[in-house]
């Protein structure tokens, strides 16, 4: 089972401490960067669960986060409700609803076809949203400043994630909380079972589980935890467009995913912060981000299978002595097809 | 004698115009161990599949201890107290040899469906995780990744994930495959030990292994049941003499 | 500021890569010079486009930059005696990056004046961060009629047009025209809704009856169903809204399918705008109104034309004439204060006052802050586009809930 | 308002359905190349849509440059199948032993590189593509409803087309090779057969299949950028419905995407789009491995 060592939750705490240090000297623009990255890390992370843990490739995976994004924006700007504790548990339950439904069908198959169809189904609430007159169509809609989630206790504000500032450092405790929460859930009991599907699902259902029933629950968790990031990232921009569900959304997390190293929880953070980053660079050079971001997406497929991550700990194997292989995460055992 | 755990009637099963079981009808005995040869291509591991649920037959009925579980599947089965091996080592290569084992040992938990506790915090699960590495002699390895261990000890593993499911009933599909002859002499001890308190049925090709530890015997050829006996009368047989055992010993047994 | 240096290798690299000519002397100028400190009337004035270079809509954004160039290089790359800097982003047409976009401008780039998108869904997510941090905007294309009604705000400006403003005229036309039912087909967005509310408000009123109204799925092209159903309709006309490809395959499917000439075809001007060339003799015979005329016989325009030929080698439509009109506004708000954008409220104070000297004839700002325009009658005859007069003089969008209006 | 098409009479729906089963034709084509390229190389390619595209950008260049959508296509189908040769050469071959997951992203990246490389060779602008003058009437049915000939004429060549793909199919030894691959890929290889060959024959197949079905759309969906990805998205749906590897479930699941989409967008304008998921999820709900699918 893969374990992640302790040097690298050192760092990553040392990390939690750079970020939550860093509005108090850094630059405005930087800042928000920075918040939007931590928003995509925890979407990023939700599809990991799936992706690098539960072996289930969603191609699909924005459907979720648009829900949750729209499930804020409809209390907001439909009903006038700006308050978390509504606001919250209704965008977690959509999300949750959402993801029983369409996992509840692409669970049932594997492979391509599991790919194709949370694509379809994806593409399905893309049109949902897009095409009924009730979510304000292709444009999108845009909140209200003033109508941001906050927490109120009687009359006493505590969180108004309307404030920048504010905004910043929930996103971060969100962000902290995630990674301690799918930490929590891998160690578990249903976590071990997971990780064992994705390394050989057949021998998984030989050793007495039913693998339906662990995929979609997982299929369920992750796709609460992206609804639970459409949240935030409405209110972020507070604004909200089908583009939110689009098909080049869910690439674009898979790619995040792939690029930090699936198969470990801090993989995705770096990948959005390095993703990030460079469409910030390249697109301050060239107007030709996407034929850039095309070329980086076949090199890291080529060249980094094992992503950012998987970098690091094969330098790291590099400079210890050298330990037995452990076995590729990359490749599936596959059953023998005998007759 | 003892009674009846496992039987099979008509058992077929078809892949397109092929037939690799062909109506088979067989009944095991608890407590014996029963192994199934027969020439490559004869249909035991198809039959093992279909017995353990891996695979839906096409035709024919499945009773364990006389209740119909011809459409359950694999972990329907194993739930019923049913482990089975792989004759194509088919473990967790990345985990260790303890964690696979508590994979094993953990499926018998009312459920996994457990998010928030660490699963280390299940002591049941541990005792019988450790039990099973005891019972197939790998203690000495126990925190190894199963990938780093050696061809007979992953062998000794697969059997061990098993066990550690704590079945009444094992499938063993060619428990000794590949083996060098001193890991075969472990295995056979290993099995020897097993029979003692659990029902066997094994396929097998080492028929020194075979006429070893087996109480009773069933040749298959052609997806089709040749003949059911035990070790002296299968000896004995002129079919099977024809049709299988004739050129193994003419290959100098 | 140390990112100056990528700044100026992306608008030279534009220029090369874009092939765009235009002003590429206003580039130099403008970029190579180093401005350190952006403070007071001395430093050159930071104009940031969002516009989409890449994708369906990368030719508008290209015409409206290079034009906006255009005007500042014939004022001799000043703008109220301060060197002129450009950045340029691309929008991408996508809403979801707008608002970071918008960010990234004035933030980090910390440009002075933003030149807005061609997209309505862009646009709005731009209007929303320009009015929270204040800086002056002028929407170059995005004709969404909120942005000058419920948003609108003291900052924010638009130089080309409201969805409403470019049909209302065309509802008389067709009654004059003595068409007294019509089926309206745009696409299911707001911008088509917008679209046909301006029809409607003026063929409703006067007569008119609508038969059936179609929605299409964004950015769905599959016509010809709907061609069906039309031809069973028999309506006296169709009205119909779509632009770039989607208008050019309507055109081509509507004759296709036998309607041309049976059943007339009216819409937006953007239906036949830089599509009816392409089209052929398709587009004979359809009827749109519209700010501007390619075919406008005025000296202004014809010199506009003949100038913007020349510097980008390929014809001018209405989004660059939109383009230079936004850099001919910001030019009167800036010369009102020498140049100062720190009196944000006199440079706003000007531009509402003034009177553009346009291509498309002049035009005032309405205190919503969109154009107070004539609306003119097209007409395609022969594979020309013929100005068959004006449709509407001097029309105002009502302005509908801005509350400075 | 009358009330939508009730009340329309015959040719109204025969014209509905003609054009119902002329896009079918249309997505048969994509999807053909896409299941078998899924069934038999075991790939899954996202980049197939960009075919598409390319074909009806290489129609509306080689028609500018030759004056004929006819020369436009003979030539333009060689290039397309070398393209498609050269990127299953230089590129889908590192794919074939990795998990779908890199398949996905590798034709993603594809994508964004074939979008931009597009944008470079053409511009951005939308094009038309002149119908050819032997083709261009349209057939008179009522007063004011007729039939476009060039559209009578793509279903067609589509239906030669696909008549000729399950002529190839079923009697040829090519034929034989694509069905054994479709239904046991490990079969093929074990038998001796030229496996990359067949793979660069199975994936220029599928290439000169969506590039056709590209430049003979060109003249009535025009030419646009993003054209490629839409056209994909429905096609996976197609395969989705037939089942992955069945080009006969193509076919079917082809038509009833056209015609689900045809009358969707007359009878349920609002839901059109979502119509043609909500089809293909009730197939699902019948068939998980959809209608042709191996279980």
């Amino acid at each position: 089972m893969p374990r992640t060592p302790l040097p690298i939750y050192v760092l990553l705490a040392l990390g939690a401490v750079a970020l939550a240090v860093y509005p108090l000297f850094g630059d405005v623009f930087y800042v928000r960067l920075v918040a939007k990255v931590m928003v995509l890390a925890i979407f990023a992370m939700s599809l990991d669960l799936l992706v690098g843990y539960a072996g289930l490739v969603s191609f699909g995976h924005a459907a979720f986060f648009g829900v949750g994004a729209y499930a804020t924006a409809a209390l907001i700007a439909k009903a006038g409700i700006a308050d978390m504790a509504i606001i919250l548990p209704v965008v977690l339950v959509a999300a949750a609803v959402a993801a029983l439904v369409i996992g509840w069908f692409s669970i049932r198959t594997s492979g391509i076809y599991f790919i194709m169809i949370t694509l379809a189904f994806a593409q399905m609430l893309y049109f949902f949203f897009h095409d009924l007159p009730f979510w304000w169509g292709a444009d999108g809609v845009n909140l209200p400043r003033r109508g941001l989630p906050r927490l109120a206790f009687g009359d006493t504000v505590i969180l108004d994630l309307s404030d920048r500032t504010v905004f910043y450092y929930v996103a971060l405790a969100c962000l902290v909380l995630a990674f301690a929460l799918l930490t929590i859930i891998l160690r578990s009991p249903f976590g071990r079972v997971i990780v064992g599907i994705r390394v050989n699902e057949n021998r998984v259902r030989a050793l007495g589980y039913n693998v339906q029933n662990y995929k979609l629950v997982a299929f369920v968790i992750a796709g609460t935890l992206a609804g639970f990031a459409g949240f935030l990232e409405a209110s972020r921009t507070a604004f909200v467009a089908p583009a939110h569900l689009s098909w080049h959304e869910s690439g674009l997390v898979l790619v995040i995913v792939l690029l930090g190293g699936m198969g470990t929880l801090y993989g995705p953070i770096l990948g959005a912060f390095v993703l990030v980053m460079l469409e910030d660079w390249v697109s301050g050079i060239t107007e030709f981000w996407l034929l850039v971001m095309g070329l980086f997406v076949i090199l890291v497929v080529l060249f980094l299978p094992n992503g950012i991550a998987g970098l690091v700990s094969t330098l790291a194997q590099r400079l210890r002595p050298p330990k037995p292989d452990v076995g590729k995460p990359v490749e599936r055992e596959v059953e023998a097809a005998d007759v | 004698m003892s009674d009846v755990i496992l039987e099979t009637d008509g058992l077929s099963r078809t892949f397109g115009a092929l037939v690799a079981v062909d109506g088979v009808t067989l009944s095991f005995r608890r407590g014996q161990v029963h192994a199934i040869i027969g020439p490559n291509g004869a249909g035991k591991t198809t039959l093992i599949n279909l017995l353990s649920g891996e695979l839906p037959p096409s035709a024919g009925t499945i009773k364990l201890r006389g209740r119909d579980i011809t459409r359950a599947k694999a972990d329907e089965v194993s739930l019923l107290g049913v482990g089975r091996s792989f004759q194509k080592t088919n473990i967790f290569q990345s985990f260790t040899c303890f964690e696979n084992c508590w994979l094993g040992a953990q499926s018998r938990l009312p459920t996994s469906m457990r998010f928030f506790r660490p699963a280390s915090v299940y002591r049941e699960v541990e005792a019988r995780a450790r039990r099973a590495i005891e019972l197939c002699g790998l203690t000495h390895r126990c925190d190894t990744p199963a990938g780093a261990m050696s061809y007979g000890e992953q062998r000794q593993l697969e059997i061990g994930m098993m066990l550690a499911t704590e079945p009444e009933l094992l499938l063993l599909d060619e428990p000794l495959a590949g083996m060098g002859s001193e890991e075969a002499v472990q295995v056979v001890e290993l099995l020897k030990r097993l029979a003692a308190d659990h029902t066997l049925i094994l396929i097998e090709h080492d028929m020194d292994a075979v006429f070893a530890v087996a109480d009773l015997l069933t040749v298959m050829v052609n997806g089709r049941v040749l003949e059911t006996g035990t070790v002296e009368q299968i000896r004995a047989s002129k079919a099977v003499r024809e049709a299988y055992l004739g050129d193994e010993e003419g290959g100098g047994h | 500021m140390n990112d100056k240096t990528l700044l100026n290798v992306k608008s030279t690299r534009r220029q090369v890569l874009g092939g765009a000519a235009v002003a590429a002397g206003v580039a130099a100028a403008g970029t190579f010079v180093p401005t350190r400190f952006a403070i007071g009337a001395q430093a050159n004035v930071k104009i940031g486009f969002l516009l989409p270079y890449s994708g369906t809509y990368a030719a508008l954004g290209h015409n409206i930059t290079d034009a906006f160039k255009m005007r500042v290089a014939e004022l001799g790359n000043k703008l109220a005696g301060r060197g002129v800097e450009y950045v340029m982003l691309d929008s991408e047409a996508a809403p979801p990056k707008a608002k970071d976009n918008t960010a990234r401008l004035i933030l980090k780039d910390k440009c002075d004046v933003l030149v807005g998108p061609v997209h309505s869904g862009v646009a709005m997510a731009m209007a929303q961060v320009a009015r929270d941090e204040g800086t002056l905007t002028i929407v170059a294309n995005a004709g969404a009629d909120n942005i000058t009604r419920e948003m609108c705000a003291p900052n924010i400006f638009r130089s080309s047009f409201s969805n409403w403003q470019s049909t209302y005229p065309c509802g008389s036309v067709m009654l004059k025209d003595g068409i007294k039912d019509a089926v309206t087909i745009t696409w299911n967005y707001p911008a088509g809704k917008q679209m046909m509310q301006g029809f409607k408000d003026s063929f409703l009123p006067g007569g008119g009856k609508i038969v059936k109204e179609i929605l299409i799925d964004f950015p769905s092209v599959e016509f010809q169903a709907h061609l069906t159903e039309i031809a069973a309709l028999k309506p006296g006309a169709v009205f119909t809204f779509f632009a770039g490809g989607g208008a050019l395959k309507f055109i081509n499917d509507y004759a296709a399918a036998g309607l041309q000439g049976k059943i007339p075809l009216y819409g937006a001007g953007f239906l036949t705008d830089g599509v009816y060339q392409k089209a052929g003799a398709a587009a004979n015979g359809i009827k749109t109104t519209l700010h501007y005329s390619d075919a406008l016989d005025t000296p202004k325009n014809r010199a506009f034309r003949q100038n913007f030929e020349s510097n980008a080698k390929r014809p001018a439509d209405v989004y660059a004439v939109q383009g230079y009109d936004a850099a001919e506004m910001l030019r009167v708000g800036l010369e009102a204060t020498k140049g100062d954008l720190g009196a944000q409220d006199k440079v706003v104070a000007a531009i509402e006052k003034a009177t553009i000297e346009s291509p498309r004839g002049n035009f005032t700002i309405s205190k919503a802050h969109n154009p107070v325009q004539d609306i003119y009658l097209r007409e395609i005859v022969n594979g020309e586009e013929k100005v068959l007069g004006v449709a509407h003089k001097a029309l105002a969008d009502p302005a509908t809930g801005c509350k400075m209006a | 308002m009358r009330a939508g098409p009730i009340g329309m009479d015959f040719s109204y729906y025969l014209i509905q359905i003609l054009n119902g089963v002329q896009y079918g034709f249309l997505l048969f084509l994509v999807a053909s190349g896409l299941t078998l390229i899924f069934g038999i190389m075991g790939i899954i390619n996202l980049a197939h849509g960009s075919f598409y595209m390319v074909g009806a950008y290489l129609a509306y260049w080689l028609t500018g440059v030759t004056g004929n959508l006819f020369y436009a296509i003979l030539l333009g189908v060689p290039i397309s199948v070398v393209l498609g040769l050269l990127i299953e050469r230089f590129g889908i071959t590192f794919l074939y032993k990795r998990d779908h997951l890199y398949q996905v992203l590798f034709t993603y990246g594809l994508i964004l590189v074939f979008n931009e490389m597009r944008s470079v060779l053409w511009g951005n602008d939308v094009h038309g593509v002149p119908v050819p003058d032997l083709l261009s009437g349209a057939i008179p049915l009522t007063e004011t409803q007729s039939y476009p000939v060039y559209r009578l004429f793509i279903s067609l060549v589509c239906v030669a087309l696909a008549a000729c793909l399950y002529l190839v199919i079923q009697r040829t030894r090519l034929g034989m090779t694509i069905r054994a691959g479709a239904s046991n890929r490990e079969m093929v290889q074990s038998l001796g057969i030229d496996i990359s060959r067949l793979f660069a024959v199975v994936f220029g197949l599928g290439a000169a299949l969506a590039a056709f079905a590209g430049m003979i759309a060109a003249p009535v969906s025009s030419v646009y950028p993003g054209m490629g990805e839409h056209v994909l998205i429905i096609s996976f749906v197609v395969v989705v419905i037939g089942g992955v590897g069945s080009i006969k479930g193509a076919f079917i699941g082809a038509m009833l995407i056209g015609l689900t989409h045809t009358f969707g967008a007359v009878f349920v304008p609002q839901a059109a789009s979502m119509a043609v998921y909500a089809v293909m999820a009730l197939v699902l709900l019948w068939r998980p491995q959809g209608l042709f699918g191996k279980a």
